[in-house]
């Protein structure tokens, strides 16, 4: 495998260039949206000045070349996921809108009164609020899955929520906020021999590490592209074929109908189209193709492998600040780091470390439930991606060191 | 126009003109924010908060014998409390009708006014609002 | 008002600069989407690459200016339509999105057994379908207001069903097929004395002419960012305040939400964010702002005047062809023009079309409804916008006059 | 490889050659569509019936005596039935199996491939396919 240096991507992202507040950018808020490199912005902007047609059913030529780019994007995700069947892959506006898909879809259809849906306290709003109105419509119950002092999640009430024989099991790859990385083959195995359905929240596994769907036996799986050094707008709802042909339709309109008749009813179009009604995001879906193809250019196992170095520093460095704390410890972890300090405040952290050009997020990174699990209000997230180095680590810990002095001085 | 407020703003922003980079600027912030008093504990009730994403505000206002309008003001950020402790400094002790008709330039002068944005996390932008809200409310009351 | 000389603004839109299959390119699928001004291609890239981060809740610099331009953007949208409020203005994926939001949130909410939505026959199937889903699930009943034989609402039969007092009216402000101008204020009166609420899907309305919610009275109006010369994968819902507060949200997730618990359940941003769940099209958003800021410069009289001198053209041009057949001929109509010949499948003109560089869309255009009530298969349908020229139109009459000769011959 | 179906598509690639421009070939493909055998109406059966979005192309398939496939084809768009046509022409009386693994390489070689991608709206990809199909079913049953 060959290894990857930073300062060579670098330079294909344009936006690393720039100052803020009169310092050098460091990035490091990676986790709530990544960067994109020079190839997809350029994707977009090529797709928009040459080939831009609406697709599908088009004689001319434009719409020819518009829907070729737009379906080749569409081979390029079912690649890298590692799908069956291209028309697995359906692109949505991103993970909230595919897991919505799901709740409002797959769930209308198969979550009746009484059943239980599981997932985790250290999952996404995204992956909590679609179930709990789901439940409450349906007279369903949401159960959630604990999550140790680790950051992990707590094995013997998992294997006890399973029990319950939930319909379905909604988990999240990666912790947006600790980091952690579940066994997520593990926990689907276990959900089917309990009967469920599985759905894995890849939004921050996507942009990280190698994922294979057959591999990992879920039934569903989604990620944004944003995160994934795509454009904004667009993401990836994986579904086993077999469930996506028997699940409704969402949403209604073109695109996704067979017939339209006011007289005979309306009959549906075969996958993937029967879920993408209305005009896509044509250059969104183009450049996430680009955007995982030049993941794949520099490979995952590349990009892990720094991104460890760097995770594994910053965790050692802001470990040994006096009266910090980290949140989340799980032995198999990725690119985030979560914190808190004593007697601060995390959102004057974050402002002392905007003033010397260092992004990071602070707050509940929507997850707060997990806030609640451990108890604090928020926490200070430095995350990282292909694209940070060493030195914006010492930065972040150094930078953290002085934002304290001051705040406790 | 309110003279007092007038004065307060340019002293505000002559204090700030002396810091060289943003750090100098919330060092000094912070110390505003120290040297606030805490409100009790017991003052913190939520008809007083004002909440924002990320930190929260607290707010009360009352009526000075001579009509005036006295606010005290808390915030569990210290950045965020320097800011309050700046707000409350120009307002405390203006008429009702002052204000309310409060105009904040201080703010965008000394380079802050991030911090207000609608959009911001911290509970700032709302509690001027209220305060400019008390203001019309004492006003009303005559 | 200033006129409008389309050789200048061609200068902006690098694509129609191309050649295709040999041949300049002519562009008259503008009905399908609207080409992009460097303007907005620009303003996309220049968020890409220099201030590209994830909106609202940030501390940092970045995320501050992205949010900035993200809600400013929202401005020049509430503008654009004069709404009274700018958290009227709700960011969705396209029309189809936004109708579908409409359907499944206050269509779920206020749609009862028995109760009656009434649409048109030159609807788009994105205001039909989400409705056919809906009554459907309600068990409530699909009313559509007849066309006459020029292309234009029954009057008579619109009176008559607004007589079942519809719950709810959804109505084209212009329609894609035919270009038919409705007098949606006409309707949106009559709709509301019998009691309705009433949409309008502005698709085809915003690319072309002043829109002013207010003035039209409507309660909901849609429309789609890239028909409007702005980007793919964003759109606009705007709604009366006081309904969308009432309403229930559709998608779950992050940015949504006020507090998230698992014990006590689950409470809701306010507007707009209460319909925005998950990481918004921060790109698209932006980048549609500064379309409408470009129509707006250019002036949509402006625009109106130069595309109503374009339509004639080619309805006379296009009318004195033996055997073809205009289909659509209302007295208030937009730059559309759809049409069929005798004996002539509507496939075989547009590929021939197409070999002499002209795109135009064939087929029912998302209009089976319509299709049916012409007694056509499809139609041919040419549609232009503020960078065609009368030489195109020109092209496009003699182009179809040597397809109608090679394929009849 | 079968080398009569090699012959014809050299044969059809060098009648195209001869095009210099598309409304030429373009012009031979109407000719050809409309050189082709209607089918009659009574035979234009839904189960026949290969819909594309726009046209649509209904395809029969029998065997000869000697065994190989005879396939009788038409459509309501004259450029996608001139298409048909060329397919036909290619496979008519090959053997189920040469029908079965045909490489329609001609399609592309006259610049006339876009009209068979997937994505295109005739019917034409899914009839080509449906006509592998019968080779293999031919096939099958011996
Ligand atoms: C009148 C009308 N309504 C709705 C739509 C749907 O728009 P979109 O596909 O962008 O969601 C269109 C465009 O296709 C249209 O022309
Ligand atoms: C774990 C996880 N799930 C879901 C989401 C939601 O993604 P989006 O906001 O792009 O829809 C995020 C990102 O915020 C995330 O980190």
């Amino acid at each position: 495998m060959k290894s990857l240096d930073p300062n060579q991507i670098r330079l294909q992202f344009p936006i690393l260039n720039r100052e803020v507040n009169g310092k050098p950018l460091i990035y490091l808020d990676h986790a709530a949206s990544a960067q994109k490199p020079l190839a997809v912005i350029e994707a977009q902007r090529e797709y928009l000045s040459h080939y831009h047609s609406n697709v599908h059913r088009g004689v001319h030529a434009l719409s020819n070349q518009a829907t070729e780019a737009f379906e080749s994007a569409r081979r390029s995700v079912s690649a890298s996921i590692n799908a069956e069947f291209v028309e697995e892959v359906i692109w949505v506006a991103g993970a909230t809108d595919g897991i919505n898909l799901i709740a409002q879809s797959w769930g209308r259809d198969n979550i009746k009164q009484g059943d239980v849906v599981l997932i985790t306290e250290m999952e996404h709003h995204a992956n909590i609020v679609p179930w709990q109105m789901l439940v409450k419509a349906c007279g369903a119950r949401l159960e959630a899955v604990g999550v140790t002092d680790d950051g992990v999640l707590d094995k013997t009430d998992f294997q006890n929520k399973l029990k319950l024989q939930p319909k379905l099991v909604a988990l999240t790859h990666v912790s947006n906020t600790l980091g952690t990385i579940n066994d997520v083959k593990f926990w689907a195995d276990e959900a089917h021999a309990a009967g469920s359905i599985v759905l894995i929240d890849g939004s921050q596994a996507m942009p990280h590490m190698d994922v294979d769907v057959q591999a990992l036996g879920c039934d569903f799986y989604v990620f944004s592209g944003h995160k994934a050094y795509g454009p904004t707008g667009i993401g990836v709802l994986y579904g086993k074929r077999q469930l996506l042909e028997e699940m409704s339709p969402w949403r209604g309109g073109g695109e996704m109908i067979d017939v339209v008749s006011l007289k005979h009813g309306t009959t549906f179009a075969g996958l993937p189209y029967k879920f993408e009604a209305g005009t896509p995001h044509i250059s969104g879906a183009i450049a996430l193709g680009v955007a995982l193809n030049w993941i794949q250019g520099i490979g995952k196992g590349a990009m892990q492998d720094h991104e460890n170095t760097l995770t594994a520093q910053a965790r050692r460095g802001l470990g040994q600040i006096e009266g910090l704390r980290l949140i989340g410890n799980a032995p198999n972890s990725s690119s985030v780091v979560s914190f808190v300090v004593d007697d601060v405040h995390p959102y004057d952290i974050g402002t002392l470390l905007d003033s010397q050009g260092i992004a990071v997020r602070t707050g509940h990174h929507c997850t707060q439930p997990l806030m609640e699990r451990f108890g604090v209000v928020g926490t200070v997230r430095a995350s990282f991606g292909a694209y940070n180095t060493l030195q914006e680590v010492d930065a972040l810990v150094s930078g953290t060191q002085r934002a304290i002095r001051m705040l406790k001085g | 126009m309110n003279e007092t407020l007038e004065a307060r703003q340019v002293e505000i922003v002559e204090e700030f003109e002396s810091f060289e980079d943003w750090m100098d600027k919330y060092e000094y912030v912070i110390e505003l924010g120290k040297s606030l008093n805490s409100m009790p504990e017991s003052a913190k009730l939520d008809d007083h908060l004002i909440r924002g994403c990320q930190s929260r505000v607290w707010l009360v206002a009352a009526k000075n014998d001579d009509g005036t309008i006295r606010f005290e003001a808390d915030s569990d950020a210290i950045i965020t409390k320097g800011l309050v402790a700046l707000m409350v400094r120009a307002l405390n002790g203006l008429t009702p009708k002052a204000v309310a008709e409060a105009d904040l330039w201080f703010i965008a002068k000394i380079g802050l006014d991030t911090h207000l944005s609608p959009t911001r996390a911290n509970g700032l932008q709302s509690m001027v609002q209220q305060m400019r809200h008390y203001g019309l409310a004492f006003q009303a009351k005559g």
